[in-house]
C-alpha cells in the first residue's frame, strides 16, 4: 500500500512543478483553440497562423530590446470549461501579455470575462457571435466580422446580384453556423425574398442526401449554408450527385481551398462565399503570407489569415508599448489606431469589433476562389 | 413517389456500409461476448489505409472503367489486410490478457483502444479532412427524378458479394463450423480439437476486414475521411448489430440496412436535425423490448 | 390447515415437461422430504414455489390465511416468510460472512436513506439488534470465527452452513433446503441433522430436497417422491422405503 | 490483519493501516487555496471537485449496485440545465435551485431506471449510452428551452449573506463571481458531504442490498431484497448527486452549452470510478483527483493527451483492474475467476 502514498506525493509535486515557470526575460503570447477532437482541423489553422507571425517577428530581431516572443499554446477542445481553465492559466502567468484566442463563440464568451478581470488583451480570430462584444469588456478585440454584418451583406448580394428569390437555409447547429444563417434569413426576408426552409445538420455528419432530396422538389434558387467547409463540401458534392443545380453560398467558414479539393472542382463550380476585408490575394503581403504558410504548414486554412493578423496586431501593439506591459497594450489597441495586415487595415471600435466592415464575395471558377466584388 | 424511392436509395447505400461494420461487432460478440468498442476506429483506419494505398500508387483520377475496377480491387485488398492485422493486434494486446475478467474491464480497455487509434491516426495524418480521389467515374443514372450514381451501385454490389461470401463461409465450411462451435462453448470447442485462440484471431481478422471494406467505400462515397468518423458510424453500426440480434450474422446485415433506411427516411420526412436520434431511439427500444433483437436467440439464465 | 398447499402445479420448458400436476401440503412445524432421481424436477419445483419460475398451471397457497402466492415475484414470497437455500451455493461472494447473514434480515431492519445522514435511534437499535442476531446464528452454526472473512474464502462445509444461517435470518415460517448435505462429510452431516431438528423445535417447518437417505429418513415426518416430473408416492419414511414404485424409479426394474 | 468490529463490519483490507492518511489529506486540501493563490490551480481543483462528485455519484450506480451506466453525463447536464433554467426563467437563486435540480435529476434517474430494469450487463451499458446521446441531442435541438447550440447564458453566480457587527448587525452580500476561491470551498464541502453519505451507505441496509444485487440478483431476490426497487433507488440516488455537480457547474460557469455533456465525459467519469477502485469511496476520490489533474499536467503536449489517456486505460485494465485503491472486495472478484 505504500506504493499509493508515494504515488500521491508524486502527483502533488508534479502539480506544483507545472505551476511555476522559467524566469529569463521573454514576452509570451497565448493561443488557445481546439487542437484535439473533431474541430481540430479548424482549430489548428489558428495555432499555425499565430505560430507563423511569432516566428517571423523573432526572425526579424528583438521585438523589444532583449526580448524574444514565445508562444504558449493550450488546447481548449471546444469546451467552455477548458477554455476558462486555459484563460486562467494564461492570466496567472505574468509573462503572457496578450492572447489570440478561442475559435468557438461559446468558449470565447466565458473566457472574455477572465481576460477582462485580469486586464489581459484578447483578440479572437474567429468567434463571430455579436453578443460577445456587447459584454462591455475593453480587453476584448475581434479581427473577424460579426454574424450581424456578414449575414445581411450575403443576403444583399444573393438578392440583388444573383437574383435569388427562393432560398433554402442549412446550418450546422453551432453558435457560428446558426448565428450567421439566422442573420442571413432575417435580411433576406426583409428584402422580400422567400425562405423555403431552415434545417440544421449535425457537425461531423457525412450523409446529407436525405435532406437534399427533400430540398430538390422545392427547386430553390440558392442554398445558403451556415457552417464550416468540411460539411459544406459534402453538401455541394451530394447536391450535384442528386443533380440539384442551385448554387451554394456560405460565410467565411467555407472560404477555404480545401473545400474545392474535397467537393471536386466540377461540383464546386459557382459556389459563393463572403469574406472579411478586401481581396486578400490582391495585396502583396498576402502573397508572401500564403507562400510562407504553405512552405511551413501546407494549405492555408479557414482562419490562418485571421490568426496571423491577430498575432501581428498584438506584436505591433507590444512594440508600440515599448515594454511588456499588459495595460499599455490594451490602451494602444483601444485608441483607434489602424494596424496594417493581410486582411487590409484593421481598426477596433469602442466595443472591440473591427471597423473593417468591407465584405468581399468570392466565387469558385475552374478550381480557384476568384474575387467577385466587395459589398 | 420518386422522392420516396430516392430516399430509399440514400438509406440503402449508407445502410449497407453500416451492415459491413455491424458484421464485425456481431462476430466478435458472438465469439468472446465482447462489445468491441474500438471497432468503429478499425473502420476509420480501413478508410485511411485505402487512401494511403491509392496515393502510394499515384492514381490518376477519371480513367476508364476497367482501370478503376482494378484500382478499387487493389485498394480494398490492401485495406482489408491492413485492418485485419490491426484487428488481431488489438485483440492480442488489449483483450487477450483480460479474456476471463468481467466484461466491464474489457469494455474500458476497448474504450482505451478507440482513444489510442483515433489520436494515433490524427497525429500521423493530421487532423484535417483528407480528400479521397475519385476512383469510380462519376456517372449518374437518371430515371425521371430518381438518380443513382455508379458509386452507389458499386457499394451495393461489393457489400452484397461480401455478405453472401461471409454467410457461405460461416454456414457451410469446416472453418465456419469451428467458428460457430467456439461461439457456443470455448471449452467444448477445445475438447474437439479446435484451436480456439486461432479462431478468435481469425474472427477479429474477418470482422476488421469487413469493416475496412466499409471504410474504403465510405471514403470513396463521401470523398472525405476524418479521424473522427469512426465514433458515430461505429455507434450506428452497433445499433444495427443489436437490432439484428447480436451474435447473428444475417441479423447484422438486415439490421444495418434497416438503420440506414430509418435514418434516410427519418431525416427526409421528419427533420435532419434529429437524424442521429432515430438510430439511438431504435437502439434503446430494441434493447428494452426485444434485447435478443430480430433474429437473436433467448439466452436463458438458470437459477 | 396446512402452512403450504401446492395443488397440481406444472411447468415445462418448450417441449420438456419438467413437473406435471404435483401436489404437496406441509403443516406448521412439519418436516417434509422431497426425493427422486436426478432430473426428476425437484429443483424446478423449488423454483416454482419460490417465484424464480412462473408455473404454467396449478396454485400455491401459503401462510396462516392460505393466501395465494402462485407466480409472485421471489422477494414478495420471501416477505411472506419463505426462505430457501440453493443446490449450488449462491452466497454473496464478496461480502463478509456476517454481512451475508445481515442481508437476510433486509426486510426487518427499519432504516431509510434519511437515517444515513441523520441516524435515528430506532434505525441504530434495529441495526445492532440484527447484528447480534446474525452473530447468534453464526455461533449456532459454529462459523462465528469467520464473521469478517469474505464468504468465498471460507471452507465448503461452512459455506453450506452460512447459507442456512442467511436463510434463517429472514425469520421464515417455512425453510426450503435444496440438497443441504451435498458434499458434506459424515461428521458435518451429523451436525446438520442436529441443526435441522433444532430449527424445527423453534417451530419452523422445513421442506428438504436430498439424495442421502441417511439424512432424509430420520428427519422427515412425511416423504414425497418425484420421478420424471410426476409425484409417484407420498407417505411416512418407512412406507416409502418399501414402496415398489420408488425402488423401481431409483434402481430400475428387477 | 482483519480486526473484528461491531456495527456492520465490512471486510477491510490493509487500507485500515493508512487511516491516518485521510485526515491529513483533508487538512491539506482545506488550507490549500490559502497557501497557493494561483487562480489556475484553484480552477483545476474546482473542476476536479466537480468530477469527484460525479464519480462518487456514478460509484453508487456502478460500484455498489453493479449497474454499468455509460450515459451519466446526461444527468450532469440535466442538473446544470435545470439549475440554469430555474435561474434564468424565474430568477430562483442558486441555493434554492440546487435542491430542485437534485430532485429533478433524481427523478430522471428513476425514469431512466424503469425501462432499464429489464436489461443486464453489456446491454444496460449500451442502453444508457443511447440515452446519454439522446439527451445531448435534445439539449442541442430544443432551442426555445435549452437555447440550442448557444446553450443558456448569463446564469447568476451564487450569493451568500454574512452578518457583520460594526455597531449594528448588517447583512453583507458576497457574490461568488468568477474567481475560483469561493467555489473551491463550496465543492470541497459537497465532496465531504457526499463522501460521508457514500461511506454510510456502504455500511447500511441499502448499501448491502445494492452489493447483494450486484453479487447475485436471484439469490438477493430470495432473501427478500426487492431487486427492482433497489436498482431504481441506485439510479435515483446516483443521479441526484449529478444534480449537485451540475448546479455548481452551471453557477460557476455562467454559460452552459450541450457539448459539455457528451459521451467522452461519461467515459471519463466511468474511468475515474473504475481506475480509482469501484466501490471504494477513497479510491474513487483519488481516481477523480488524478484523472482531473493528469490532463492538466499533460496540457503541454496537448495533442498527445488523449492518446496517453487511452493507453493508461488499457494498461490499468490489464495490470490493476481493481484500480489504485481497489476495495478488497473487488480485488477477489476482478482478478480471480
Amino acid at each position: 500500500m505504500n506504493k499509493t502514498v508515494s504515488a500521491l506525493s508524486l502527483f502533488a509535486i508534479l502539480l506544483f512543478a507545472a505551476g511555476c515557470s522559467k524566469h529569463d526575460p521573454v514576452i509570451r503570447i497565448g493561443v488557445s483553440a481546439p487542437f484535439t477532437g473533431d474541430q481540430a482541423s479548424v482549430g489548428l489553422t489558428i495555432l499555425r497562423g499565430t505560430q507563423l507571425a511569432v516566428d517571423q517577428a523573432n526572425a526579424q530581431g528583438d521585438v523589444l530590446p532583449g526580448y524574444k516572443i514565445e508562444l504558449v499554446q493550450i488546447d481548449d477542445s471546444h469546451s467552455p470549461t477548458q477554455a476558462v481553465a486555459a484563460a486562467k492559466k494564461f492570466v496567472s502567468d505574468p509573462e503572457v501579455i496578450g492572447v489570440v484566442g478561442h475559435l468557438n463563440s461559446s468558449c470565447t464568451k466565458p473566457a472574455a470575462q477572465i481576460y477582462h478581470n485580469a486586464r489581459v488583451a484578447q483578440i479572437t480570430p474567429a468567434s463571430t457571435n455579436p453578443e460577445i462584444s456587447k459584454q462591455g469588456f475593453d480587453t476584448f478585440f475581434r479581427v473577424c466580422a460579426t454574424d450581424d454584418l456578414q449575414g445581411p451583406k450575403a443576403a444583399q448580394f444573393a438578392f440583388n446580384e444573383l437574383g435569388a428569390r427562393k432560398v433554402f437555409i442549412i446550418d450546422d447547429k453551432t453558435t457560428y453556423g446558426k448565428g450567421l444563417s439566422d442573420e442571413f434569413a432575417k435580411a433576406f426576408i426583409a428584402q422580400g425574398g422567400q425562405v423555403l426552409g431552415h434545417q440544421g445538420i449535425t457537425q461531423g455528419d457525412k450523409d446529407f442526401t436525405p435532406l437534399l432530396t427533400k430540398i430538390r422538389p422545392m427547386s430553390p434558387d440558392l442554398i445558403f449554408f451556415g457552417g464550416l467547409y468540411p460539411e459544406c463540401s459534402l453538401i455541394i458534392k451530394q447536391a450535384r450527385d442528386l443533380n440539384i443545380k442551385a448554387p451554394v453560398m456560405g460565410g467565411d467558414g467555407i472560404y477555404d481551398v480545401t473545400l474545392i479539393r474535397l467537393a471536386t472542382p466540377s461540383a464546386s463550380e459557382g459556389t459563393y462565399a463572403t469574406m472579411i476585408g478586401a481581396d486578400v490575394k490582391a495585396l502583396p503581403q498576402a502573397q508572401e503570407f500564403v507562400k510562407a504558410y504553405e512552405t511551413k504548414f501546407g494549405d492555408v486554412g479557414s482562419y490562418s489569415a485571421y490568426s496571423y493578423d491577430a498575432a501581428n496586431i498584438l506584436i505591433q501593439a507590444i512594440k508600440l508599448a515599448g515594454a511588456p506591459d499588459r495595460e499599455k497594450v490594451i490602451q494602444i489597441l483601444k485608441d483607434g489606431r489602424t494596424f496594417p495586415g493581410i486582411l487590409g487595415q484593421t481598426e477596433f471600435d469602442d466595443r472591440g469589433d473591427t471597423k473593417n466592415k468591407i465584405v468581399s464575395v468570392f466565387r469558385v471558377r475552374n478550381g480557384q476562389w476568384e474575387h467577385v466584388r466587395t459589398v | 413517389m420518386e422522392l420516396f424511392v430516392q430516399q430509399l436509395i440514400n438509406g440503402l447505400t449508407i445502410g449497407t456500409i453500416y451492415a459491413l461494420i455491424a458484421l464485425g461487432y456481431t462476430m466478435v460478440y458472438g465469439i468472446i461476448q465482447l462489445i468491441n468498442f474500438a471497432h468503429g476506429e478499425v473502420f476509420m483506419v480501413g478508410a485511411y489505409i485505402g487512401l494511403t494505398a491509392i496515393t502510394f500508387f499515384g492514381f490518376v483520377s477519371g480513367s476508364t472503367l476497367p482501370m478503376a475496377m482494378l484500382y478499387l480491387a487493389v485498394m480494398l485488398l490492401i485495406s482489408m489486410a491492413g485492418s485485419g492485422l490491426l484487428g488481431i493486434v488489438i485483440d492480442q494486446i488489449a483483450y487477450r490478457p483480460i479474456r476471463n475478467s468481467p466484461r466491464l474491464v474489457a469494455l474500458i480497455s476497448a474504450i482505451g483502444v478507440s482513444f489510442v487509434l483515433q489520436n494515433a491516426v490524427m497525429l500521423i495524418y493530421g487532423p484535417q479532412d483528407q480528400g479521397v480521389p475519385q476512383i469510380v467515374p462519376d456517372i449518374h443514372f437518371i430515371f425521371g427524378d430518381v438518380t443513382i450514381t455508379l458509386m452507389q451501385i458499386m457499394i451495393l454490389a461489393v457489400s452484397l458479394v461480401l455478405m453472401v461470401f461471409l454467410n457461405f463461409l460461416v454456414q457451410h465450411t469446416q472453418l465456419g463450423r469451428a467458428m460457430r462451435a467456439t461461439s457456443q462453448d470455448h471449452k467444448m470447442a477445445r475438447l474437439v480439437g479446435i484451436n480456439v485462440n486461432w479462431i478468435i484471431s481469425l474472427t477479429f481478422f474477418i470482422g476488421s476486414a469487413m469493416a475496412a471494406v466499409g471504410g474504403v467505400l465510405f471514403g470513396l462515397y463521401y470523398h472525405t475521411v476524418n479521424f473522427h468518423d469512426g465514433y458515430l458510424a461505429g455507434l450506428k453500426a452497433f445499433t444495427a448489430a443489436v437490432l439484428g440480434g447480436i451474435g447473428n450474422i444475417p441479423g447484422a446485415m438486415v439490421g444495418g440496412v434497416l438503420i440506414g433506411l430509418a435514418e434516410g427516411l427519418g431525416a427526409g420526412y421528419i427533420s435532419s436535425e434529429w437524424k442521429n436520434v432515430f438510430a439511438f431511439v431504435i437502439l434503446v427500444l430494441i434493447l428494452l423490448f426485444k434485447p435478443t433483437g430480430l433474429f437473436g436467440e433467448r439466452v436463458a439464465d438458470r437459477a | 390447515m396446512s402452512l403450504l398447499r401446492v395443488d397440481n402445479i406444472s411447468k415445462s420448458f418448450g417441449g420438456l415437461k419438467a413437473i406435471q400436476n404435483v401436489s404437496i401440503s406441509i403443516r406448521p412445524g412439519e418436516i417434509v422430504g422431497l426425493i427422486g432421481p436426478n432430473g426428476a424436477g425437484k429443483t424446478t419445483f423449488f423454483n416454482c414455489i419460490t417465484g424464480i419460475y412462473k408455473p404454467d398451471a396449478g396454485t400455491v397457497m401459503f401462510g396462516d390465511y392460505e393466501q395465494e402466492i402462485t407466480g409472485l415475484v421471489s422477494y414478495m414470497i420471501s416477505w411472506r416468510g419463505m426462505a430457501r437455500t440453493f443446490q449450488n451455493i449462491r452466497l454473496f461472494a464478496n461480502m463478509s460472512v456476517l454481512e451475508n447473514v445481515i442481508v437476510g434480515a433486509h426486510k426487518h431492519i427499519r432504516s431509510s436513506l434519511v437515517d444515513l445522514l441523520f441516524p435515528s435511534k430506532r434505525s441504530y437499535a434495529d441495526e445492532m439488534k440484527f447484528v447480534r442476531r446474525a452473530h447468534e446464528l453464526l455461533e449456532f452454526f459454529g462459523i462465528d470465527r469467520y464473521a469478517n472473512d469474505l464468504a468465498s474464502s471460507i471452507p465448503y462445509g461452512s459455506q453450506r452452513r452460512l447459507e442456512l444461517a442467511r436463510a434463517l435470518a429472514c425469520e421464515p415460517k417455512l425453510l426450503l433446503l435444496d440438497e443441504p448435505a451435498a458434499g458434506m462429510n459424515p461428521q458435518e452431516k451429523q451436525d446438520l441433522l442436529e441443526h435441522i431438528s433444532e430449527i424445527r423445535r423453534q417451530g419452523i417447518s422445513i421442506l428438504i430436497v436430498e439424495h442421502d437417505m441417511k439424512v432424509i429418513m430420520p428427519l422427515s415426518d412425511k416423504v414425497v417422491v418425484l420421478d420424471h416430473g410426476e409425484k409417484i408416492a407420498e407417505g411416512r419414511p418407512e412406507e416409502i422405503q418399501k414402496n415398489p414404485l420408488v425402488i423401481e424409479a431409483y434402481l430400475g426394474k428387477q | 490483519m482483519i480486526k473484528k468490529q461491531g456495527l456492520g463490519s465490512g471486510v477491510q483490507g490493509p487500507g485500515r493501516k493508512y487511516l491516518f492518511f485521510w485526515p491529513l489529506a483533508f487538512g491539506l486540501f482545506l488550507i490549500l487555496p490559502l497557501i497557493d493563490h494561483s487562480a489556475y490551480h484553484q480552477d483545476v481543483l474546482v473542476t476536479a471537485g466537480i468530477y469527484i462528485l460525479l464519480a462518487l455519484g456514478l460509484n453508487m450506480i456502478v460500484g455498489y449496485a453493479g449497474l454499468l451506466n455509460l450515459g451519466y453525463a446526461a444527468f450532469f447536464g440535466i442538473g446544470a440545465y435545470t439549475c440554469a433554467g430555474l435561474n434564468l426563467a424565474w430568477h430562483i437563486p442558486f441555493w434554492l435551485a440546487l435542491p430542485v435540480a437534485v430532485v429533478v435529476t433524481g427523478f430522471f434517474g428513476f425514469l431512466v431506471g424503469l425501462p432499464v430494469l429489464r436489461v443486464k450487463g453489456d446491454y444496460l451499458a449500451i442502453v444508457t449510452l443511447g440515452f446519454g446521446e439522446i439527451v445531448r441531442i435534445v439539449f442541442n435541438n430544443l432551442d426555445p428551452i435549452t437555447g440550442g447550440p448557444n446553450g443558456l447564458l448569463g446564469i447568476e453566480h451564487p450569493v451568500i449573506f454574512y452578518p457583520v457587527f460594526n455597531p449594528s448587525l448588517i447583512w453583507k452580500r458576497f457574490d461568488f463571481g468568477v474567481s475560483s476561491f469561493p467555489y473551491y470551498y463550496l465543492v470541497f464541502f459537497c465532496v465531504i458531504l457526499v463522501a460521508y453519505f457514500s461511506l454510510r451507505l456502504d455500511r447500511s441496509r441499502i448499501g448491502r442490498a445494492w452489493i447483494a444485487v450486484r453479487e447475485d440478483e436471484v439469490a438477493a431476490g430470495c432473501m427478500g431484497i426487492p431487486v427492482p426497487q433497489v436498482k431504481l433507488l441506485a439510479f435515483g440516488v446516483g443521479s441526484s448527486i449529478a444534480g449537485i455537480a451540475g448546479s455548481i457547474f452551471a453557477a460557476k460557469q455562467g454559460t452552459i452549452t450541450p457539448d459539455s455533456f457528451d459521451f467522452i465525459l461519461s467515459v471519463m467519469i466511468l474511468a475515474m470510478v473504475v481506475l480509482g477502485g469501484m466501490g471504494s469511496v477513497p479510491g474513487v476520490i483519488l481516481g477523480g483527483l488524478v484523472l482531473s489533474i493528469l490532463p492538466e499536467l499533460l496540457r503541454e503536449f496537448s495533442i498527445y493527451r488523449m492518446l496517453i489517456f487511452g493507453l493508461v486505460m488499457i494498461l490499468m485494465m490489464i495490470f490493476r483492474p481493481q484500480g489504485f485503491l481497489g476495495n478488497v472486495r473487488r480485488k477477489y472478484e476482478l482478478t480471480t475467476r
